[in-house]
């Protein structure tokens, strides 16, 4: 059974990838809406049977480590699953209706949707430095595919700028794992973790390698200049992908390093240089959303900010009690739960309003309030949740972030998280404001149908009720990062 | 201080030239090249820096190779699909550098496009 | 009197916050406003008819919510709910068709944040409910979709939003204080915390944005006047309330001896209560008077709060008073915002009956024998004598308060001078005029008729003047007449001064908050003499965004430089 | 003045990061990797059914990478084909009409067609395997499309992108039979792993040909008239 759903996990996304290569894109779209049933069963098994089992780690092919890859199948990877097969969801549902079936390449966003996936879900199981290295690289190719496929030269442009930004921050990445496994030789983090610990074997060069590679791939301040771009020029549903779930991995990556190795290898100078670069992400991220003309630029930036938050992880959980430290945890995770719904939806309902004023301008929202009130609900909704007013996710995860960090004394971020909170309300309200203009030019508004109008509506409320389901939530998280067997 | 160690070194010194040339050029093919000649120097400090010393015999450490194997396969998809962009890309615009003027249509007149260096990444 | 029915109280809240779902069939448009009234008459219910006391508890919600009822609460309730049902009688005849279906969404789930916030027993249901009105309110402010209404809301977003961040912050540090997350354990961790002085003050200001605090009042001046006048009816009727009921469901009231911070207060609170009054008379518009006056009046329920800050003897006595001037002031203030859109009669008889209904509650506001103010003024005058507070301006409170009152009756005057007698109503007359009158028979007879016997309040209706009383009562309303007078005679044309005073200055300073340069020009040929100013902060706000985007371009252009830099950093530390 | 202080501080950051870097390797030279990984793969080859060390770790230890790699491959592809609108590969202007060219392509087409078959059989028990052979089969498929020989399967269509996929498909549905015979995913049955193994790796080499093939034919000719998409 538990191979069953492991490799239902694994390899499903994969063979849909290699159908859907073959159909054209309205076939895939039955195909793919079929799969994402499939997959979202197979999450929610895998959910369960962590529920029931515990924890565990899971050999491929029957090897264990080191010398196989092995799966690491716990709490907060489980959570990162449910999480991807939602958001996932929601933006292959909206993008089967979105995207224009006439135009020829749409056939290619299916298997590029399908290999996503597979490679989202290696990256949260795998527990393999190199595995989780070629997991990355599937995501970055897929991601710039999805926004380069239709081949303008903007979108060729911010495909290309984030190709070459991403291959070398894998590269820093891959430098980082040589040097870890020449050092110990082996490639499990379980057992890197165990070695460090018994040794005691300095490595911060190679920690700082990878961290650096993956923060680069994350955006984080001042390596985002590659997100904005690509995310503004993707088509919606894959922005929303892009933004909620494809920064996410190497962040995850870069969490899991850090909460595995950190405590031997980081020091505290270096975890707040890193904090104090997520502050500067989220100042930053939010005055250039506040300076943005177009929309998914404005949304985009905002990404940037959002993910500034998360960055505040390394500071809180180094030389921290355990208490806090998991307070932290559960605060980032939180973070990046409802930054993915709310940030999926915001962009659905982006490409909804833009659909229906034909124009990627804040200024051409004017009016757009009468004619299609419920996408620009669900984009309040969802900035509701950005803003971290309750009862959204974000709220919840502001909470304890703010409550890790006034207990660990680093009272400075509870700064930054509230003055975050304020900017987000200034762009958010922005484009309110811009939708509430009175006098329009346009007369002729094309209302999209009214399913495309529910995705991000479901998303948004997700968002908005996660800080409603926090206590269930954080159970699964009850020992998050993993206790129990090493291998 | 084995033979294997000088490929890794040998790799050290490609990686910050790679790195350089990734940096300081701005041509896109030769910011392609640079990333290879990084990702070459970084398979050669994998398989250089994993043989050395221990009791096992130099050159049987059949891990590293595998995984630089799969490194490469993974380089050369990306260099093929880089290719391919770049030379729609340059057949769209005739450009062959991420030049910055074009960005966005948002800044468009307060620069003079002749004042501003064509940037590295 | 029933002890408490959950399905009720349940209903009292849920019924406005799932009444937006109508507005998922765009043809129930008309429909949505004919319910405005319905939606908080459960609340009503429970406010007059459920014993206080009460407490119910739903472990399911956020972290375990728990709803209860006192007396100060069902105070609140019992303004929130009768305000919010005569406004809501009045938009339907008020309100045009434009934009309605938004206007009512807006408005139920400002209600539901309103009504939520007064029961709300635990933090993260109080702060979720207090945001939601917050937020909701938005719409409301902005519904015009004018210039001025897109300034006003986004003066009032910001200052909300600093007010939200400030609250959080200072809970946050409470709960990490008290281990709890019940409002009712807030004054005690207060008094054990270590930085008290820090939590006080975030929690004084984070509810000050709503009650008008000097300085955090920005807000108040811009959004009345453009808001549909249902929604300024409520927003200063109601909503500025639940700041103030925040302070004292917060502030170690009884607890703590804190002559620094209850002075402090107190000084804000004389200051908002003679500045906005001087402020106030300069202004034209009608709302913006009232807007000021309502700055003013809150000026003295600060000080009240003040006091009991720094006398914890006086606490329990002054808490229901407190409270008394709320409801009075609530219902006074919501019907003369409403009578700024009620078209006067043609009839001569007509004409100055509906004029005197106007003014009564304006009067009253005044502190009129034999209004509802009259029994505040009393009221607040017996709590304010200076024995036994520890600060030094203490013998000064009472005559504070009398000149605030003969502020307010300036204001009352200048705001019936500058009523006009033509004014925009709605479209359907009748039901304005029902809602209209329903307000002004609260206002004047809700006080008659109240049982006082509400425990520990004010007993029975002593508050009937006396003799002495009624010249105590009488002489500062009629020097504000002879000031009103006189001025009135002397200087031709009050002095402008632009609504929102203050923001005038934080505008220009603040220029980020601001969409683009245009905003700061139009002040600045607004300002005339400060038009240099201005523009010397548009070329540097200009200048600002100009390096963001530079410095933005250069980092793009940089990233695997910076990535390097930031290895090769983060290797050395 | 600036763009060369800007080239000397790039350079010198560039200097730090090799010392650094020079430093750190040399630091990790000194003590031996803590486990011998080939220690066991060693212990564990006669498991995996082939001789090579590096196969084996490829295809049996490591597969999961492998089939990711792949995916990698095809992902590459895909996304280039999409790019490419190429109506037509007998296009006059692409011909190269070279003698020198015609005699390569005679002689060489086939010696590199045994070459690739030759590495394939080899990866079994010597370096050599599906990657080596494919990238000699895409460099035969590149002289024959230097000299327009047509080759109608490298249109787009069906037959591309069904043998762009063929690699993986079949790596995905042996690991798929794997399991209703064996314990686990990519698990070869006994007796088994050898014939398996070969097969993937064959299938493989004619993906990894025909992948590298596209991407070197996916051309930037663009037949549709696009309109801009605000979106």
């Amino acid at each position: 059974m538990t191979t069953w759903l492991m490799a239902g996990l694994l390899f499903t996304p994969l063979a849909w990838a290699a159908i859907t290569l073959l159909l054209s894109f309205r076939n895939g779209r039955w195909v793919s809406w079929l799969g994402m049933l499939v997959q979202v069963l197979v999450s929610v098994g895998v959910w369960l049977l962590v529920v029931d089992r515990g924890e565990f780690y899971h050999g491929l092919g029957g090897w264990d480590a080191p010398l196989g890859i092995e799966l690491r199948v716990d709490g907060l990877a489980i959570i990162f699953v449910l999480l991807t097969a939602t958001v996932a969801t929601a933006c292959g549902w909206h993008a089967g209706m979105y995207l224009d079936s006439d135009k020829p390449w749409q056939k290619h966003f299916w298997p590029l949707f399908w290999f996503l996936w597979a490679a989202l879900n290696s990256v949260w199981l795998s527990g393999d430095l190199f595995n989780l290295y070629v997991g990355l690289e599937v995501i970055t190719l897929t991601a710039v595919g999805l926004v380069a496929v239709g081949g303008q030269a903007d979108a060729l442009r911010a495909a290309l700028r984030y190709l070459l930004v991403a291959l070398v921050g894998s590269m820093a990445y891959l430098l980082g794992v040589a040097l870890v496994y020449g050092e110990f030789g082996v490639l499990s983090l379980a057992v890197v973790r165990e070695l460090q610990a018994e040794n005691g074997v300095g490595m911060t060069l190679p920690l700082a390698l990878m961290l650096g590679g993956l923060a680069v791939k994350s955006a984080l301040f001042p390596m985002h200049g590659w997100l904005p771009p690509a995310h503004g020029v993707a088509k919606s549903p894959v922005s929303g992908l892009m933004s909620g779930l494809v920064v996410k991995a190497s962040f995850y990556i870069a969490a899991r390093l850090w909460l595995e190795l950190g405590h031997e290898a980081g020091s505290l100078a270096l975890a707040q240089v890193l904090g104090v670069l997520g502050s500067a992400a989220v100042v930053w991220g939010s005055w250039l959303a506040l300076r943005q003309k177009k929309l998914k630029q404005v949304v985009a930036y905002s990404s940037v900010a959002q993910i500034g938050y998360l960055f505040l992880l390394f500071p809180l959980t180094l030389s921290v009690s355990e208490a806090v430290s998991l307070q932290a945890q559960q605060g980032v995770t939180l973070q990046v739960v409802s930054h993915a719904l709310a940030k999926g939806a915001m962009f659905l309902a982006a490409g909804n309003l833009i659909l229906s004023v034909r124009s990627g301008e804040v200024d051409a929202l004017a009016g757009v309030g009468r004619f299609l009130p419920f996408s620009l609900f669900s984009f309040g909704l969802a900035g509701v949740s950005l803003m971290g007013l309750p009862p959204s996710g974000g709220f919840a995860a502001k909470w304890l972030l703010l409550q890790a960090s006034l207990a660990s004394g680093q009272w400075w971020w509870a700064l930054v998280l509230l003055a975050g909170g304020l900017l987000s309300a200034l762009y958010v309200f922005r484009i309110y404001q811009a939708s509430f203009v009175q006098d329009s030019d346009l007369d002729e508004f094309y209302h999209p149908p009214r399913s495309l109008e529910l995705v991000p509506m479901i998303l948004a409320l997700l968002a908005l009720g996660l800080g409603l389901v926090v206590d269930p939530m954080l159970t699964l998280l009850g020992r998050p990062f993993g206790e129990g067997s090493v291998p | 201080m084995s033979a294997h160690l000088l490929y890794a070194f040998g790799g050290v010194v490609l990686c910050g030239m790679g790195l350089g040339g990734f940096i300081l050029l701005s041509h896109l093919l030769r910011k392609l090249l640079a990333f290879n000649i990084m990702g070459s120097g970084i398979f050669l400090i994998l398989v250089g820096l994993a043989q050395h010393g221990g009791g096992a015999e130099p050159g049987m450490d059949p891990v590293p190779q595998a995984l630089v194997l799969t490194g490469i396969v993974v380089a050369v998809s990306a260099t093929a699909l880089a290719l391919v962009l770049i030379r729609r890309y340059y057949y769209l615009t005739g450009q062959t550098v991420l030049e910055s003027s074009a960005e966005s249509g948002r800044r468009n007149n307060d620069d003079d496009p002749g004042s501003r260096k064509d940037g590295a990444l | 009197m029933m002890a408490l029915f959950p399905p009720l109280v349940l209903a009292s809240v849920l019924l406005p916050l799932l009444f937006p779902l109508l507005a998922l069939r765009p043809d129930w448009a008309r429909l949505m406003t004919y319910a405005l009234p319905l939606l908080p008459l459960p609340a009503l219910f429970v406010a007059i008819f459920s014993t206080p006391g009460w407490e119910l508890e739903l472990p399911a919600l956020l972290m375990g919510s728990v709803w209860q009822m006192d007396e100060l609460r069902q105070l609140f309730l019992l303004l929130t709910a009768g305000l919010w049902t005569t406004a809501g009688c009045f938009a339907i005849g008020y309100m045009g068709p434009e934009h309605l279906r938004r206007f009512c969404v807006c408005w139920g789930f400002t209600l539901a944040g309103n009504l939520g916030l007064i029961m709300a027993g635990d933090i993260a249901s109080f702060y979720s409910f207090f945001a939601l009105m917050t937020f909701a309110a938005y719409g409301l402010v902005v519904h015009e979709g004018t210039d001025n209404s897109r300034r006003a809301g986004r003066v009032y977003i910001t200052m909300g939003m600093l007010g939200e961040m400030a609250m959080l912050a200072g809970f946050i540090m409470v709960a990490q204080q008290a281990g709890s997350l019940l409002m009712a354990d807030i004054p005690a961790a207060i008094v054990n915390a270590d930085n008290q002085d820090l939590i006080v003050t975030l929690l004084v200001a984070g509810f000050g944005v709503k009650a008008g605090l000097p300085l955090l009042h920005f807000w108040l001046p811009l959004a009345h006047p453009v808001a549909p006048t249902p929604a300024s009816a409520v927003l200063s009727g109601a909503m500025i309330k639940a700041g103030l009921l925040g302070w004292l469901l917060v502030l170690p009231l009884g607890e703590l001896a804190s002559p620094g911070a209850g002075s402090t207060l107190a000084l804000f609170g004389a200051v908002a209560g003679l500045g906005a009054a001087v402020v106030g008379v300069c202004q034209r518009d009608p709302k913006a008077v009232l807007a000021y006056s309502s700055i003013s009046q809150m000026g003295l329920m600060t000080i009240m709060t003040g006091v009991a800050l720094s006398d914890p003897q006086r606490a329990p006595v002054l808490l229901p008073v407190i409270a008394l001037y709320a409801l009075h002031h609530g219902f006074a203030k919501g019907v003369l915002f409403l009578s700024t859109a009620v078209a006067l009669p043609s009839g001569r008889w007509a004409r100055g009956l509906v004029w005197l209904l106007i003014a009564l509650p304006g009067l009253s506001l005044a502190g009129l024998p034999f209004t509802s103010g009259a029994l505040a003024k009393l009221a607040s005058k017996e709590a304010l004598a200076s024995e036994g507070l520890g600060f030094a301006w203490a013998g000064h409170l009472s005559m504070v308060s009398t000149a605030i009152s003969v502020a307010t009756l300036l204001l009352v005057l200048r705001f019936l001078y500058v009523l006009p007698a033509k004014v925009k109503t709605g479209g359907r007359p009748n039901v304005l005029w029902l809602g209209w009158s329903a307000a002004t028979a609260t206002s004047l007879v809700l006080f008659w008729v109240m049982p006082w016997q509400v425990d520990g309040l004010v007993k029975a209706p002593v508050w009937l003047p006396s003799g002495a009383k009624l010249w105590q009562l009488s002489w500062p309303l009629l020097t504000g007449l002879a000031i009103g007078l006189v001025a009135g005679r002397l200087v031709s044309r009050a002095p402008a001064i632009p609504q929102g005073d203050g923001v005038v200055v934080l505008e220009l300073l603040a220029g980020s908050v601001k969409k683009g340069a245009g905003g700061v020009a139009r002040l600045g040929t607004r300002l005339g003499s400060g038009g240099m100013a201005a523009r010397l902060m548009l070329h540097t706000r200009a200048a600002i965004g100009l390096w963001a985007d530079e410095q933005e371009r250069h980092l793009r252009h940089r990233t695997v430089l910076v990535m390097v830099v930031i290895v090769l950093i983060l290797t050395w530390l | 003045m600036k763009a060369w202080f800007a080239t000397f501080v790039v350079l010198a950051v560039c200097v730090a990061f090799t010392g650094l870097l020079a430093v750190t390797v040399w630091d990790i030279a000194q003590t031996p990797a803590l486990v011998q990984l080939p220690a066991m793969v060693a212990e564990k080859l006669s498991e995996s059914g082939v001789k090579n060390p590096v196969t084996a770790v490829l295809l049996n230890f490591r597969s999961y990478d492998t089939l990711l790699e792949i995916g990698v491959l095809v992902i590459a592809a895909m996304t280039g084909i999409s790019m490419a609108r190429t109506p037509t590969l007998e296009d006059p202007e692409l011909r190269t009409s070279n003698e020198l060219l015609f005699a390569l392509q005679r002689w060489f087409v086939p010696l590199m067609l045994m070459v690739a078959g030759y590495l394939l059989w080899a990866g079994s028990d010597r370096p050599g395997g599906a990657f080596q052979a494919g990238a000699v089969l895409a460099a035969a498929g590149v002289l024959m499309r230097l000299g327009a020989r047509p080759m109608n399967f490298l249109r787009p269509g069906i037959l591309l992108r069904l043998g762009l996929v063929l690699g993986f498909a079949v790596f995905l549905v042996v690991a798929l039979a794997s399991a209703f015979a064996g314990e686990a995913f990519l698990d070869y049955p006994e007796g088994w792993t050898k014939v398996l193994i070969v097969t993937i790796e064959a299938v493989l080499t004619l993906s990894i040909g025909m992948v590298l093939l596209a991407l070197f034919v996916a051309g930037p000719v663009n037949e549709y008239g696009e309109e801009d998409d605000p979106v």
